[in-house]
């Protein structure tokens, strides 16, 4: 019944009359009891006879003994009209004993008895249906409180409903994004008033998702409420739902180490390798990438003028240690407050003391030179290194000579002749294993830098480009030759698709898809493959898992196709 | 799975009825006098008496219903016929002085059940209660029984004693929905043998009282109204001469009280018992609908919005109701019957049945 | 102008007319020019001739170099109409030059240039200005947007605007609680609801500080921007405008170990004195005080039943360690994960040790028993210690009775005969010096029960009442007598205010205040004090600061008073 | 106090200095023909002429205006007599074919200052004039000067040379609030001085053009809004000859650009010199109100919300108007209007002036 538009974590769909989820839901819930008696009685002033979702009669409490669980029907599926469309449901009703949990096939999923779900932080069942069930079923959440709806979304829920506006305005509650505050207001006020919040707040969902800052909101509606905020911390989202480099600034101000942007970022970045031994510690910077700050420049322009190749490594919080050759894919906006939480600082001396492992099993030797500034060296657990930033200022004429001293007098030392251009490829190939976990870049790659950065190679007498960057998420974007050179190279290590059909550019829609990687993430760049043979490239979009469980809809952007 | 069922629910009876206390075996549990409508719509006095006997076969059995625990105040020692006629005998000596009356004896199981009446008692009863007929205090007697009691061989023998006077058997048929008699409340009787029983009854002009459950566990406000409604239509559809709702009290030591104590179960709201009997009266005009009020308006019991000044006026309407049979006294307003509305709604949607109010973010 | 009715680090005020501040101020701005210009064109169609505030024609931008700065007026001050009441306001515009910050005696504060302000964090002048001001003043902060609104109240303003609501309108952005949200909805309703979120940001705002979670409320709103949270995160907010215990329950999601309300805690039990050197270790309960939970209840009888008496102290997050005679004093509500971070951890470590040094100073050798469930033991740094959960669970009927059978044979070999009635009293003393700074219990303290607990001393062989204790937040409330006890044996380190004339029970207003000890907290008891005798005792309304610098209205509510 | 301003002034602008540049001393700075509005309302033809001159003498003894940098164009090394007279020529031999025009002579200083045009080359431009008036060629001349050099003497001797046709001598009065024109431009000129200078031409028939500033450093929109009017009505009621209001534009190496730079500048909205306009216009049905639309929409110039499609449009008007003095061409709508009305409103709250379109949150 639904299909994916925009995954940040949790997911944006379209309905199809193009209503966009998370959203409410408009279906009737009862029992059978109630629809039989109600089509004997009409006396009720809220009852109406329509078709709907039905309950069975007995329902299952949370707390419920497991030897009686068995008088309970736990795996509730039927039919209902939805939109004018024939759906099947599902009623989850499992009390505490998730274990019992079965999931059928079907279009909606019910969550029954969501209040004590919340209280007793059991949440976690949301994303125990969600690896199960199709991209195009729906989770539907009922009962919801404004507040508890962020982290809902986050974890996969799709629909949900605005009763609690009724029912905390009946007992003289108004809502914030945050809180229930008691008021004096009367009900249809009250009621007017929660309704629309629980609007906004959906709203606000969507636009998060597609903005990119789903979880921010999620802390904001989490953080003062120990039992979501419990709820959040327990959950391990899968990473696949959020692309390798959002390409938009993304805010960072609790949970550093933890959250999703920085846990991919680690994942994709541990096979970084090395280019040299003699390794340059900056500071980061606020602007983004970094080499386009004026302190980065300094930086840059010392070691340059040192003519000296050095790996140049940003030491940041939260991304613990950034190469050079990775700095386009990070961007982030953190508090500044010269001080580091023990998370960080023990997050930032293990990746780097990993990097620097790295450095010594490639090289042996390493020469580390700290040009940071003082609070750094503070948090700093190295054993060996040079200081150059000398007055505690990286940035001070003094610190910036010494630098390029320093460099130069190792160059002479060690008699080191490195060439600056193949670091450059070098970085170039290091993105590549990034972003597709392997690399494909030859070392003999030709790279234009106007209009757009290209990278070509040299094919029977032809230069043919294989990819370029897009500088706004600092990722490759694969030609057809790049994705044969990908093919070629790793088979189905890549990210690939396989197709049934002969593609054409424009959407792979689910019956045309065979099989992927299941790896693929949301908006990587993927090959499609058919009979073992690149036949395009183009753009996932969604993760490799959910298109292998997606009925409809478009799951790949085919950009390039083989002629 | 049933069978796991019983197991749990012998278990926990078992477990609980280790606490229960040893009393004197020749008084009854309790025994008092109220006003009371007959079957003839008049008003006058009836003397209740319930006898204390070893209590409800189905309770040892089966671990009996999850809202019942009327066994902890049955005798955890034999009760002979001996012990049972004093417990009359103690008994009618309060209606000595009274000119009319009528007698309701209850064992908090069936009385018609050797088990806890042997035959000797019964009789010795009814040849007293035939003696009060004859005098013409008695105007008419009501006994409590499960269905399965209610045999030919049991009716003519008690209208070998009781000539001419109404007499009614209370059956607990809780609710004409199977499903939920037999697993919510976990009865242990089909809809068919109470058809049976009634059957029997109308041939020896016995009446049938049928108790009626307001809110067995796992069911929701919602369906608990309707099914409420239905049931006691359905009872005065099918020959019960009268219909009496309890509306659901939590007893101690039962599953009704574990989910209770987790919040996971609510008694029904006063404003649901409203709009059941105003439903099922005015279909029944001329019949007796009348509503247990025990209980109400504790947290235990039927209630509202806790501490809203509407359950004690609601509570007196309702005993009022019971009585006069007019319909009107059950016009009441309050602005908590919008709470319940709502909450209607919210458990709807919640699906399964939800607790008191329930504020987890304070 | 205004007369505080509640703090929370932030504050709830009157006006004379009874509206609520923190809210928006109906007064008109603008400058000289504008006021002459106005007179004589009235052309433009937004600008109406009005009185209000006046501000200078030319103003001095935020980035103004040093040696410019002499041309603007720095320090205006004016008289304005407000709600038919003659005031003063000065306006304040330093730019970035907070050293040449010149508070003016005024009813009015007016912080010009907010905008730059917040972008470059310099919102501690907001500080800077409330530490000088009476409290009867009020600070203005124009042009804020929502999210923005919490903290200037958490840092104590009064007074803000709804310009931004219209401002933003125009530029096509709806406000959230936390963001800007791109609309396509026209001006009028993009106003209309704008203006709106900051009418229930303003309520929330008045809302949380008299239910004291301003501070929730201030982590909701600047969790999502950076620099908001570095504001937050570089305030230290006077603790004195939080009482010792708030009696209701606090919610800690984040910065555990940072927050006024543990600083506080930390500050005032530093003085703690234990008992006995036999200590007994235990987990925390969700339930408070400990003692009423079922594990605590478990762990009493235990101990009990070994008739030993050990200090019981309690090893927690946020609070780090609290020994059982303050646990009255904490509660509060945390995400319940399993896990602690490094802050959590390093803090409770050092707690612990401050501790275990203070027993050991008096008593020389110390018996730490740890009955704490697993994951303590994982970070507990301590190096001697008897573990009596000896199977992880502390609950389990083998740990229970193996803690009872250890303090029974620490009680034989060690032959301690302490009386647990000591223990009681001297806990009640530890918390007198919690709560006073110093005791004034006595060791012969007759202590009841009944209705209320109440503590009693003999008096002219009469026994007369010094205080009771209040269950809702576990602190004492004086007597006359009690009262005089404390400032018999402790004079002006006690929390006393002196008045200068003869007081009844009520207020005490700001012409009759004379002097008192700075440190009072806002609802501390407080003794008071003429001609240096005790004359009554009461709860202060807020702290000894701003009763010095207050002008008019209520500083303590008088309880008691000598006759 | 304002000794430091005036030394932080002096030695931004001797540093910016230090990249002036050499160029051909023979040649105008610029030179052009162009449509023009003429005293008598008629439009013809004008001659533009900026000489180069060693610049302006305020500029380099006091650090100059906050917003000027003409002085950039002027020349490092001294300028000669002949090198002036060479330059007239240059720019004299455009119009060389044209029957009627007026000419301009503009140095980005004061033409009337020897330090920048000495007696000879100033006789020798006059002189040469007077030979085009003559011919009845030349409509009228405009030069332009700080108030200080329009001397009686300085005027005699213009009259010397040309007889009847309108001279008109443009002063940049920038504003007539003496607080902004002294401390927020640093003009340097009194108000008083000003108002002499007026007199004295009068006695000679010569007028004089009021350049007004729209919107100088540290002042708000709306305060530039009513502070332009002010002044523009002011001016004619003065007695000057006709009005050109100059919309603040950022120049290189000033206050006003390190100011912008930071965003704590924005130069006008053209709304609102759309609204000075309309505004001075209609007080003044019978004057000439002109002004000036270079910069204008660039974000240097003034403008509207940037790249908001009335930018050009608007700036066309503001060229019509200043031709055809009608004040109907000013009445263009566009939305973004609400938020130039929002900018003011959220501007005045914040007191000190905003930067562009600020969103801090972006």
């Amino acid at each position: 019944m639904l299909e994916p538009v925009s995954y940040d974590i949790g997911r944006v769909c379209k309905e199809k009359d193009g209503t966009l989820t998370p959203n409410l839901i408009d279906v009737k819930i009862r029992s059978y009891t109630s629809k039989k008696s109600e089509e004997i009685f009409l006396l009720l002033p809220f009852s109406k006879v329509s078709d709907g979702i039905l309950t069975p009669t007995i329902k299952m409490p949370f707390d419920t003994p497991r030897e009686i669980a068995g008088i309970f029907n736990k795996s509730h599926v039927g039919n209902a009209k939805y939109k004018d469309e024939e759906i099947t449901y599902q009623i989850i009703n499992v009390g505490k004993h998730i274990d019992l949990l079965k999931i059928e096939d079907a279009d909606l999923y019910i969550i029954a008895d969501g209040r004590r779900i919340i209280e007793r932080k059991e949440l976690l069942i949301i994303q125990k249906i969600r690896e199960k069930i199709s991209p195009n079923s729906g989770i539907y959440f009922p009962g919801t409180i404004p507040y508890e709806m962020p982290l809902l979304a986050y974890m996969g829920v799709d629909y949900f409903d605005n009763i609690s506006a009724k029912y905390y305005a009946s007992l003289g509650y108004k809502f914030t994004k945050n809180r229930l505050i008691k008021s004096n207001d009367d009900f249809e006020m009250l009621y007017m008033h929660n309704k629309k919040v629980i609007d906004e707040v959906l709203e606000e969902i969507r636009y998060c998702i597609k903005e990119g800052c789903l979880r921010n909101l999620v802390e904001e509606t989490t953080i003062s409420n120990p039992y979501l905020r419990a709820n959040y911390r327990r959950y391990n989202p899968d990473l696949r739902n959020i692309p390798s480099s959002k390409g938009k600034k993304i805010i960072v101000c609790i949970d550093e180490t933890r959250i999703p942007e920085v846990k991919k970022y680690i994942e994709r970045a541990k096979n970084y390798e090395p280019f040299t031994n003699v390794v340059v510690l900056l500071p980061c910077s606020s602007k983004k990438p970094y080499s386009t700050s004026k302190s980065h420049k300094f930086f840059i322009n010392a070691i340059n003028s040192s003519k000296m190749v050095v790996e140049e490594i940003i030491l940041t919080s939260p991304y613990g240690l950034v190469p050079r050759a990775l700095e386009g894919v990070v961007n982030y906006d953190i508090p500044v407050t010269g001080e580091w939480s023990n998370e960080e600082v023990e997050f930032i001396n293990e990746t780097l003391k990993n990097y620097i492992k790295k450095v010594k099993e490639k090289f042996g030797d390493t020469i580390i030179i700290s040009h940071l500034p003082e609070h750094y060296l503070e948090i700093l657990d190295l054993d060996d290194y040079i200081n150059t930033a000398v007055d505690g200022n990286p940035l001070s004429d003094e610190s910036l000579n010494n630098l390029k001293e320093t460099l130069k007098k190792i160059k002479e030392e060690q008699n080191i002749n490195l060439n600056k251009k193949q670091q450059k490829i070098h970085n170039y190939q290091q993105l590549a294993k990034f972003q597709f976990g392997v690399n494909f870049i030859p070392d003999d790659v030709v790279i234009k830098d106007r209009p757009n950065k290209r990278f070509l190679i040299n094919k029977n007498n032809k230069l043919v480009q294989i990819c370029s960057l897009n500088e706004n998420n600092g990722l490759f974007v694969l030609t057809l030759q790049g994705g044969e050179l990908l093919w070629e190279l790793n088979g189905k290590d890549v990210l690939y698709v396989e197709v049934n059909y002969d593609i054409r550019k424009g959407s792979l829609f689910a019956p045309g898809f065979k099989d992927c990687n299941e790896n693929i993430s949301v908006n990587d760049e993927i090959v499609l493959i058919k009979d073992d043979e690149v036949v395009g490239v183009g753009r996932a979009l969604m993760n490799g898992l959910e298109m292998k469980k997606a009925k409809h809809g478009a799951l790949v952007n085919i950009r390039h196709v083989k002629s | 799975m049933n069978n796991y069922f019983e197991f749990f629910l012998k278990k926990m009876r078992e477990k609980y009825l280790k606490k229960r206390k040893e009393s004197n075996p020749n008084k009854p549990i309790a025994t008092w006098i109220q006003d009371d409508i007959f079957l003839d719509k008049s008003v006058g006095k009836s003397l209740t008496i319930i006898l204390r006997t070893v209590g409800c076969r189905w309770a040892y059995q089966s671990g009996g219903c999850t809202m019942c625990s009327y066994l902890m105040e049955s005798s955890p020692s034999p009760i002979s016929t001996e012990n049972l006629k004093r417990q009359f005998d103690y008994a009618i000596e309060k209606v000595k002085d009274l000119d009319e009356f009528s007698v309701k004896i209850f064992t908090s199981g069936s009385f018609l059940d050797e088990f806890e009446v042997p035959e000797e008692a019964r009789e010795y009863i009814f040849e007293k209660l035939g003696e009060l007929e004859e005098e013409g205090k008695l105007k008419e007697i009501a006994i409590e029984s499960r269905p399965e009691f209610i045999t030919e061989e049991n009716l003519k023998n008690i209208r070998g004693y009781i000539k001419n006077i109404n007499v009614e058997i209370g059956v607990g048929i809780e609710t004409f929905n199977e499903e939920i008699r037999n697993i919510a409340i976990h009865k242990g009787v089909k809809t068919e043998d109470i058809i049976n029983a009634i059957n029997t009854t109308k041939k020896y002009n016995v009446g049938i009282k049928a108790y009626l459950l307001i809110k067995p566990l796992f069911i929701t406000e919602k369906d608990a109204i309707l099914d409420a409604i239905n049931s006691g239509n359905r009872a005065f559809e099918i020959g019960c001469s009268r219909v009496s709702f309890c509306p659901a009290t939590v007893h101690k030591g039962t599953l009704m009280e574990y989910f209770w104590s987790k919040n996971q179960y609510r008694p029904p709201f006063l404003w649901s018992i409203v709009e059941i009997l105003k439903n099922v009266k005015s279909k029944n005009q001329d019949r007796i609908v009348m509503c247990d009020t025990s209980g109400i308006p504790t947290k235990r019991g039927a209630h509202n919005k806790l501490n809203c000044e509407c359950n004690y006026k609601i509570k007196n309407a309702i005993e009022k109701f019971t009585l006069t049979q007019d319909i009107d006294v059950l016009d009441i307003e309050c602005k908590c019957k919008k709470y319940w509305e709502s909450f209607i709604e919210m458990e709807e949607r919640n699906i399964v049945p939800l607790g008191d109010v329930n504020l987890s973010f304070e």
